[in-house]
């Protein structure tokens, strides 16, 4: 059974391991944690080496390939806000604000899934349109903006206030430090090319991997101190954060497939669509939504859907592009 | 003069600052810090779990404003600790 | 309203939050200091030789506990200082 | 006892430790701050630009000695904050 | 002659020289220093990088080679704060506390001295099983045990008390910061095996030598920093800090040979004997015999047994095996 | 028209478009900033490694080679500030101890403008003697003395006190962090040579332009927050800090030619020449003449200066050695 055994090749991934062991330091209580500077030193050189690598992708392969796929994607991150809503809403009872905070981040989408999945498919040897990142790059904001929205709309409209925030939340969603950093970098890539990749290859490229792995050791940490969130949280969100992840990654192949992608990068717009923003959202809906419980997003974009995608959602995804693409 | 210490979720750190020119602040002291309160443990490890300590030295008045401002807007929305004390500074005519 | 700030080795960070709980407190804040003293420069850019900094607020007489505690059980085995003042806090009832 | 609290750019920090070993303090505490003033921000992500905050504990008298030297010898050339606050040390023979 | 000439290698290596420029910097009062997260993010990635290698060489190499040397290693790290504290106490006059947290010290094991010792084996070009890293691993925490065991029995049985702070222990050796990653990237490094040293050697494996010369610099710095205290220790301290780690050496070198490693691991299993914990003993022993005094311990292994070791013990060791391999 | 192109080459690499992308950062009020940290663990990183690889290239082509032009960039930094001194006083009516502050960082040099220097002169395939980080090293200090000096003769001399900051002056000149590490790595290169350099190669050698990009992000905001204040510094730094450098460019490629250096090693003097120190200089500075106002001397060397020379400044220096050499 060939899933089996793509689940088991990305569970024997460093990456997948190094995750694990950081949830046994959680749950052993060891008093292993990254210093605050590590973990954002890891963060800003994970999200600009992504991005250049896609900005240098977008530019050899050319804008005209890319924009179609790209506009797909942003599709996908103002759609899924609004039909996760009613489903948050209906079927959780959450209240308006907590419903649309928790939309915002699964529309949105997590730069360190992406990445844990594009080392999975190069692993298993399944080629896949590099440009992607820019996805990745487009995906991320449109979300944030439909989710304080509909949670401005749902919280009485205090006028003056009202706009304030969403201006923050417009500023945070478009300016804001992971979406910078990413959007910064692809353009840069853009700009060198080949001929400037070249130059910091060995230094955004070839430790790119062994990076990804050190940092999943911390956010294992991460998330192994919320698992204890999960009584709080309740029998709902846990459905629901593994649930809506396999329907968002199968509508996001599908859209993959219809606007001419090949199959690594269908599969990788279904992992886009399927996982749920744990840094540029948090910190967009904390400042523009703060009367939202940040212990419900967070629990189900950190502990429930973030490990469930990187060990078993990407293998799924991927078989699931496979046998549309069959 | 009044020394105001406000401890809170580092994301407020806008909501802060800003409050603190409203009432007429001519500055702030801030640093990263690590807590445990009612919320929980904020570790400190991450942007998306750390809180903040500010430090602010006022006049009574605008110290007074301040902590009913932090009362009323603030503390409903952020997890968030704030006292003031009485210290005696060097050149007062700066604050 | 009290606040005790206790600076002390890293390595008593568990018996001094320990500690804390033992005597009622509801959260604490904390961060990496450097410091001197008796013992000598602690420069804070290895484990082993660095502070932290411990501030809690608290009711009166759990801070006269806290500080009794301190000096009998870990001053004698921590480099470390504590010191109490007032405080007029938000939300008193919280602490 | 009195704890002074020196907010300064880190540049300063030779010029203050210096003076608190002549006015007689027997250790202090320091730590990287940010901060904002009429000197602008200082915004703590690279040492040109950083503040550092420092605490000492101190008998009245040295304490009114610090200071007057901090108003008289280091005011005049570096950004800071300088003010004083009543505590209750444990060990007040300590300092 | 031949030792010279090793002598002269090991100290014309960029990582002895940075931590000798390091030292030249604490005593010229200069104020370089690394921030506090820089130390610990290279610390991760030192015990990350040796656990993870570590653990793809006992996969490759099956456990039953390793399990017989394994197990010597353990049996040194109990043994020897057994031998040492006697002479602490009656040599040295030092009290029982105070003796039984540097015995505790001198079992335990530095990772730092390792790993210095494998660089100088590789850039001589003698051979070593690389697998040697599960030796350091298992090494680190028996002799914390039996030290604070030691001190306990000292000092006057409190009872409760007593056993709280046995247990303190027992769970900062076992999951604490280094031992915990240690032994964690070993047990990712044995499951993922080859195929995933692949991925993530340019980072784990190719700037490794760099990173610890880097690393010896602070070193340098903070051993530097400790050298007034000398006085302090007196020459007991003095002689202790250099003839012990010299003979735990030979014993460690010699019981290799007893449980047939070849010579490279020998080498190995001598340097670790003799190399005395500056990172998981101190912790452990702080929060379990805290009115030990930690100058004593510090000062002996910091900045006398460690300098001592990384500059001449470690081709002393090797010289030891050669002739006992002869 | 070859110096055209050669700007462009420059702009579109990869470390000047990440520091443009850090201006854009500043100017848009993204959150994005690097933790101090970090910031002290990338200057680390650059300054270990430049000086690494000069020491390496000076222990090659002999001392016989390298005195000569050392001396001649000594007397750069100790002429520089003499001739700017007055152009200050005279032509931007600046007070005597501003004029001896600035004066002090235009003379010494700016580590990072020659790294640059030497990327680019290194993808356009432009050969320079690579032990020319030798110039760098000795050129730091002296200005900064002879600044303080200048600055402590314009203030009135209150005996003591002012020996006592030329002491501060000199003990920040010779051991301060940033000129510590580079004459140390210089000297550990040397003593190493090509064997200490094959261990650490992958680590100092191989990432480095890419560590350099990253860093030159966060130089990017760093610079940017400073552009408000070029309205307080006013129209005459402003021309200054574009006017002198070019000057002293070319004066430095003059005497690189004079004292015997290929078409690249002059370049690199005359980078060297017109670079503005932002990091020894300042902190020399504040400390022993802290009655000079840090806006003027930061805003013109980090804000001005540095900018220009690595956007246009490096490729105009070479156009000039260029036509000397012609
Ligand atoms: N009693 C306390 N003393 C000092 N700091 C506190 C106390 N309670 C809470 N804090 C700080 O305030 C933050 C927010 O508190 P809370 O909303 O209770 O979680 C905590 O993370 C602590 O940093
Ligand atoms: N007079 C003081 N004022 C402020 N902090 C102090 C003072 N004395 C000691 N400390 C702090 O307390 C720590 C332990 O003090 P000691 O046990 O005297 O070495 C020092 O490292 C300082 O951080
Ligand atoms: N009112 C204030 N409250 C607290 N800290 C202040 C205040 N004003 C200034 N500071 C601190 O003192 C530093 C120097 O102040 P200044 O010289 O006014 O720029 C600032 O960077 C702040 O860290
Ligand atoms: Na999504
Ligand atoms: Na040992
Ligand atoms: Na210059």
């Amino acid at each position: 059974m060939e899933i089996l055994e793509a689940i088991q090749a990305n569970l024997l991934s460093p990456a997948v391991l190094f995750f694990a062991l950081g949830l046994v330091a959680a749950l052993t209580r060891s008093d292993l944690r990254f210093p605050e500077p590590l973990y954002a030193g890891l963060t800003i050189y994970l999200l600009v080496a992504i991005g250049f690598k896609g900005g240098v992708a977008i530019a050899a392969a050319g804008i005209a390939k890319v924009w179609l796929p790209a506009l797909a994607a942003m599709l996908l991150g103002t759609v899924i806000p609004l039909w996760v809503y009613p489903v948050l809403r209906v079927g959780g009872k959450l209240s308006p604000v907590d419903s649309a905070a928790i939309a915002a981040h699964y529309g949105s989408v997590s730069a360190v899934t992406f990445i844990a999945a594009t080392n999975y498919l190069k692993a298993i040897n399944q080629p896949f349109e590099s440009y992607a990142t820019a996805f990745l790059a487009v995906m991320e904001s449109p979300s944030i903006l439909v989710g304080v929205v509909l949670g401005k709309l749902a919280t009485k409209p205090s006028g003056e206030k009202s706009g304030a925030s969403l201006k923050t939340a417009m500023h945070e969603a478009l300016f804001g430090r992971s979406i910078f950093l990413l959007v910064g970098s692809l353009a840069v890539g853009f700009l060198c090319g080949e001929t400037g990749m070249r130059k910091v290859e060995p230094f955004f490229v070839a430790p790119f991997q062994g990076v990804l792995a050190l940092f999943l050791l911390e956010m294992g940490v991460v998330a192994g101190r919320r698992l204890e969130d999960l009584k709080k949280v309740g029998p709902f969100l846990l459905g629901f954060g593994i649930l809506v992840p396999v329907l968002n990654g199968a509508l996001g192949v599908y859209l993959g497939r219809l606007t001419g992608l090949e199959l690594g990068g269908a599969t990788l717009l279904g992992v886009l669509s399927s996982s749920a923003s744990y840094i540029a959202a948090p910190a967009a809906i904390r400042m523009s939504l703060p009367e939202a419980n940040p212990t419900l997003y967070l629990t189900s974009s950190l502990a429930i859907t973030f490990p469930f995608n990187i060990t078993l959602g990407i293998p799924i995804y991927l078989e699931i592009a496979r046998r549309l693409y069959a | 003069m009044k020394l105001v210490t406000i401890v809170c979720e580092a994301y407020a750190k806008e909501a802060v600052t800003g409050l603190l020119r409203q009432v007429g602040a001519q500055g702030y002291t801030l640093f990263p810090v690590e807590g445990d309160g009612s919320r929980g443990k904020r570790p400190a490890d991450i942007p998306e779990f750390s809180n903040i300590q500010v430090e602010v030295i006022l006049k009574p008045d605008a110290a007074e404003r301040l902590l009913q401002a932090l009362g009323r807007d603030l503390f409903p929305r952020y997890g968030m600790v704030a006292f003031e004390s009485d210290v005696r500074v060097l050149r007062p005519q700066k604050f």
